[in-house]
């Protein structure tokens, strides 16, 4: 149970970096912890209830959580590249 | 929470060495100060403080259907946690995100 | 605990409101969106949880397709974040519409302690589920059971939407040609890992949508989990050796499939009105087959629609 | 263990429909008004869901797998609302994405993304 509460505070910390990070990608490593913490809530919510089937929800949610930040984090650096690119050449 | 056999107890003794560990993960978001250094940390710390939760349950559970599962969500997260901290890396390192101390020195110079 | 995340909950929401950056916004839905995925797994419902925590990954994924054409042109990127006007005049416009839902908010919360949900229905369907449709998760014997019409009507909205979504999307060369490669750069760990986790998704959307009626899942969520395999295969093998036609001729023909699957079953009564003692087996199987139609559609479906959003990207 | 006590759900449910019904009204950019309607649709979802409850204990999963679970009848959460919900969040992902594709060809054609350039553009 103590678990419990002290995973709800590591979720927030986690927020605020998302939140406060200066650049996308601190933002995007918040949500990749955000994802993580929310797993390890589950199984923690799961062996409570001790029903097996709540453990299908955490790999649904680790595949598709993660699947998301894969591809916000490659068009993020798809779409920046050509203006790294120009000013590289630009001086 | 009453702790019945010896079983338990292990697990509990490990769990909370994975909240211990992920505390520090915590904190090291936000001491660190620039982007590459927090992300190594957090996601190599993270990914111990899953590992041992998930021991640690295991063994709070013996062999069943429970733990059986728990290693299948082990095994997809030991493959995707770092395989997305290393996505997130280069992303930033391609899209010209260059280190604190580099870009100081690009300045200087 | 509950009352921490919905607060959470609340503040990602708050933070979509102000903010500009268009970036931002995509990666504070998609924090919210996982919020409230494990905020409906909470409150005992995990066949939503599972259905919301998908469509929170296809929808940021759709977002930054559509986001990142728009941001590769240098001018909109720095006009966006320009402070266009100074925060108080712009303060000034929003009062009246604050004024308007905050006035809204507090004279519903007047009314609301009038409500008093019955739970006849409730009481009804959990008893009798198990010997009317068989099977043991109650939400997937409402939904392919009891309510079998309002499935099909949402697999047909579905069939609609892919469709509309093909033939609306602007650009010329709208015939990819199949075997042409897209620009993501993949690294060799992308390759490796991907291949441990292909295999592990299949295998369980196959589980998810085989016993939908016995464990959490079912038709939907199994086949939200197969389309996110073929994301992840476009990530590694991004040529479109898969031609996107035939795909949606195949979803359309399942369709088909599932509407005379469901006549015959009603007609035979499997879904409500077979006594049980004489057929269990047939009800199961009625089930299985609903499931699995159901979740190879909505995958094609998914599939459809990544890829033709991935042409619009390419070019 | 009142670990989920849910009492004001529906006050938070409430409070995230009228944020995002400002959202909508107020917000410049089309990508924001999107993201607004579909925050719009998840308030109404965990209203909905709410309303199934009878009391704020811990709610189990629909799923009985053993007949014994039923004498728990006011702790196990409705099936109902849930069913309608699934094909609710499909139809409203599938709307989504249709609105995502007319904005893409708005933008092709305008190359803006914002409301008031574009009522300038079109001249309409």
């Amino acid at each position: 149970m103590i678990v419990f509460w002290i995973l709800a505070v590591l979720l927030s910390a986690y927020i605020t970096r998302a939140f406060m990070g200066p650049t996308i990608w601190d933002r995007l490593l918040g949500l990749n912890l955000i994802a993580s913490k929310v797993i390890v809530l589950i199984i923690v919510v799961a062996s409570i209830y001790d029903m097996s089937f709540l453990l299908d929800f955490a790999i649904i949610y680790a595949l598709s959580g993660f699947i998301g930040i894969i591809f916000l984090a490659l068009f993020f650096s798809k779409s920046r590249l050509d203006k790294k690119r120009e000013k590289k050449d630009g001086h | 929470m009453g702790i019945e056999n010896i079983w338990q107890l292990i697990g509990n003794i490990i769990i909370g060495f994975g909240v211990f560990c992920m505390i520090f993960g915590a904190v090291s978001l936000f001491v660190l100060k620039d982007f590459y250094p927090r992300i190594l940390v957090a996601s190599k710390i993270d990914t111990v403080g899953l590992l041992s939760f998930v021991i640690g349950f295991a063994f709070r559970h013996g062999l069943s259907f429970f733990t059986g599962k728990l290693f299948i969500i082990l095994i997809i997260m030991l493959v995707l946690n770092p395989f997305v901290a290393h996505i997130l890396a280069r992303s930033a390192y391609r899209s010209g995100h260059e280190l604190a101390a580099e870009a100081e020195e690009g300045e200087k110079s | 605990m509950t009352q921490g995340l919905l607060v959470l909950w609340i503040v990602s929401s708050l933070a979509i409101v102000f903010e500009t950056r268009t970036y931002r916004l995509i990666i504070y839905f998609s924090i919210f969106s996982l919020i409230t995925s494990v905020a409906y797994f909470l409150l005992g419902s995990p066949d939503v949880a599972m259905a919301e925590a998908a469509i929170a990954a296809f929808a940021s994924i759709f977002f930054i397709i559509c986001i990142e054409k728009y941001y590769s042109r240098k001018e909109n990127v720095e006009k966006d974040s320009a402070k266009g006007e100074s925060l108080a005049r712009k303060a000034v416009k929003a009062v009246p519409a604050l004024v308007l839902c905050v006035g809204l908010f507090f004279l519903v919360i007047y009314f609301i302690p009038g409500i008093e949900p019955s739970h006849y229905l409730k009481h009804l369907y959990l008893q009798r589920f198990m010997t009317d449709v068989g099977g043991e998760n109650a939400v997937t014997a409402i939904y392919l059971g009891y309510r079998v019409y309002d499935t099909l009507f949402e697999a047909l909205i579905l069939v609609i939407a892919v469709v509309a979504v093909t033939h609306m999307s602007y650009s010329e060369k709208t015939q990819v040609a199949d075997g042409s490669h897209s620009e993501i750069e993949t690294s060799r760990v992308a390759a490796l890992s991907l291949r441990i986790i292909c295999p592990i998704i299949v295998a369980f959307g196959a589980y998810l949508i085989i016993n939908g009626h016995i464990s959490a899942g079912g038709g939907f969520q199994g086949g939200l989990a197969l389309a996110t395999f073929f994301i992840c295969r476009y990530m590694v093998y991004d040529i479109y050796d898969i031609s996107v036609k035939n795909v949606l001729q195949w979803e359309e023909f399942i369709f088909a499939i599932i509407i005379v699957v469901t006549a015959i079953a009603v007609f035979l009564g499997a879904a409500t009105y077979m006594p049980a003692a004489i057929v269990p087996i047939y009800q199961s199987v009625y089930l299985i087959i609903m499931n699995l139609l159901i979740g190879l559609k909505v995958a094609c479906a998914f599939f459809v629609l990544f890829y033709r959003y991935i042409t619009i990207e390419r070019e | 263990m009142g670990i989920f006590n849910t009492e004001n759900l529906e006050i938070f449910s409430l409070a995230l429909f009228f944020i995002s019904f400002f959202g909508i009204i107020t917000s410049k950019n089309m990508i924001k008004s999107i993201i607004f309607v579909m925050l719009i649709q998840t308030a109404v979802i965990m209203f909905w869901l709410k309303l199934g409850r009878e009391d704020t204990a811990t709610p189990i999963p629909p799923i009985i797998y053993d007949p014994a679970l039923l004498d728990y009848m006011e702790r196990i959460a409705d099936p109902l609302p849930q069913a309608l919900t699934l094909t609710a969040i499909i139809i409203g992902f599938s709307v989504v994405a249709v609105i995502i594709t007319m904005f893409n060809a708005l933008y092709r054609l305008h190359g803006t993304a914002d409301w008031k350039k574009l009522e300038e553009v079109e001249g309409d």
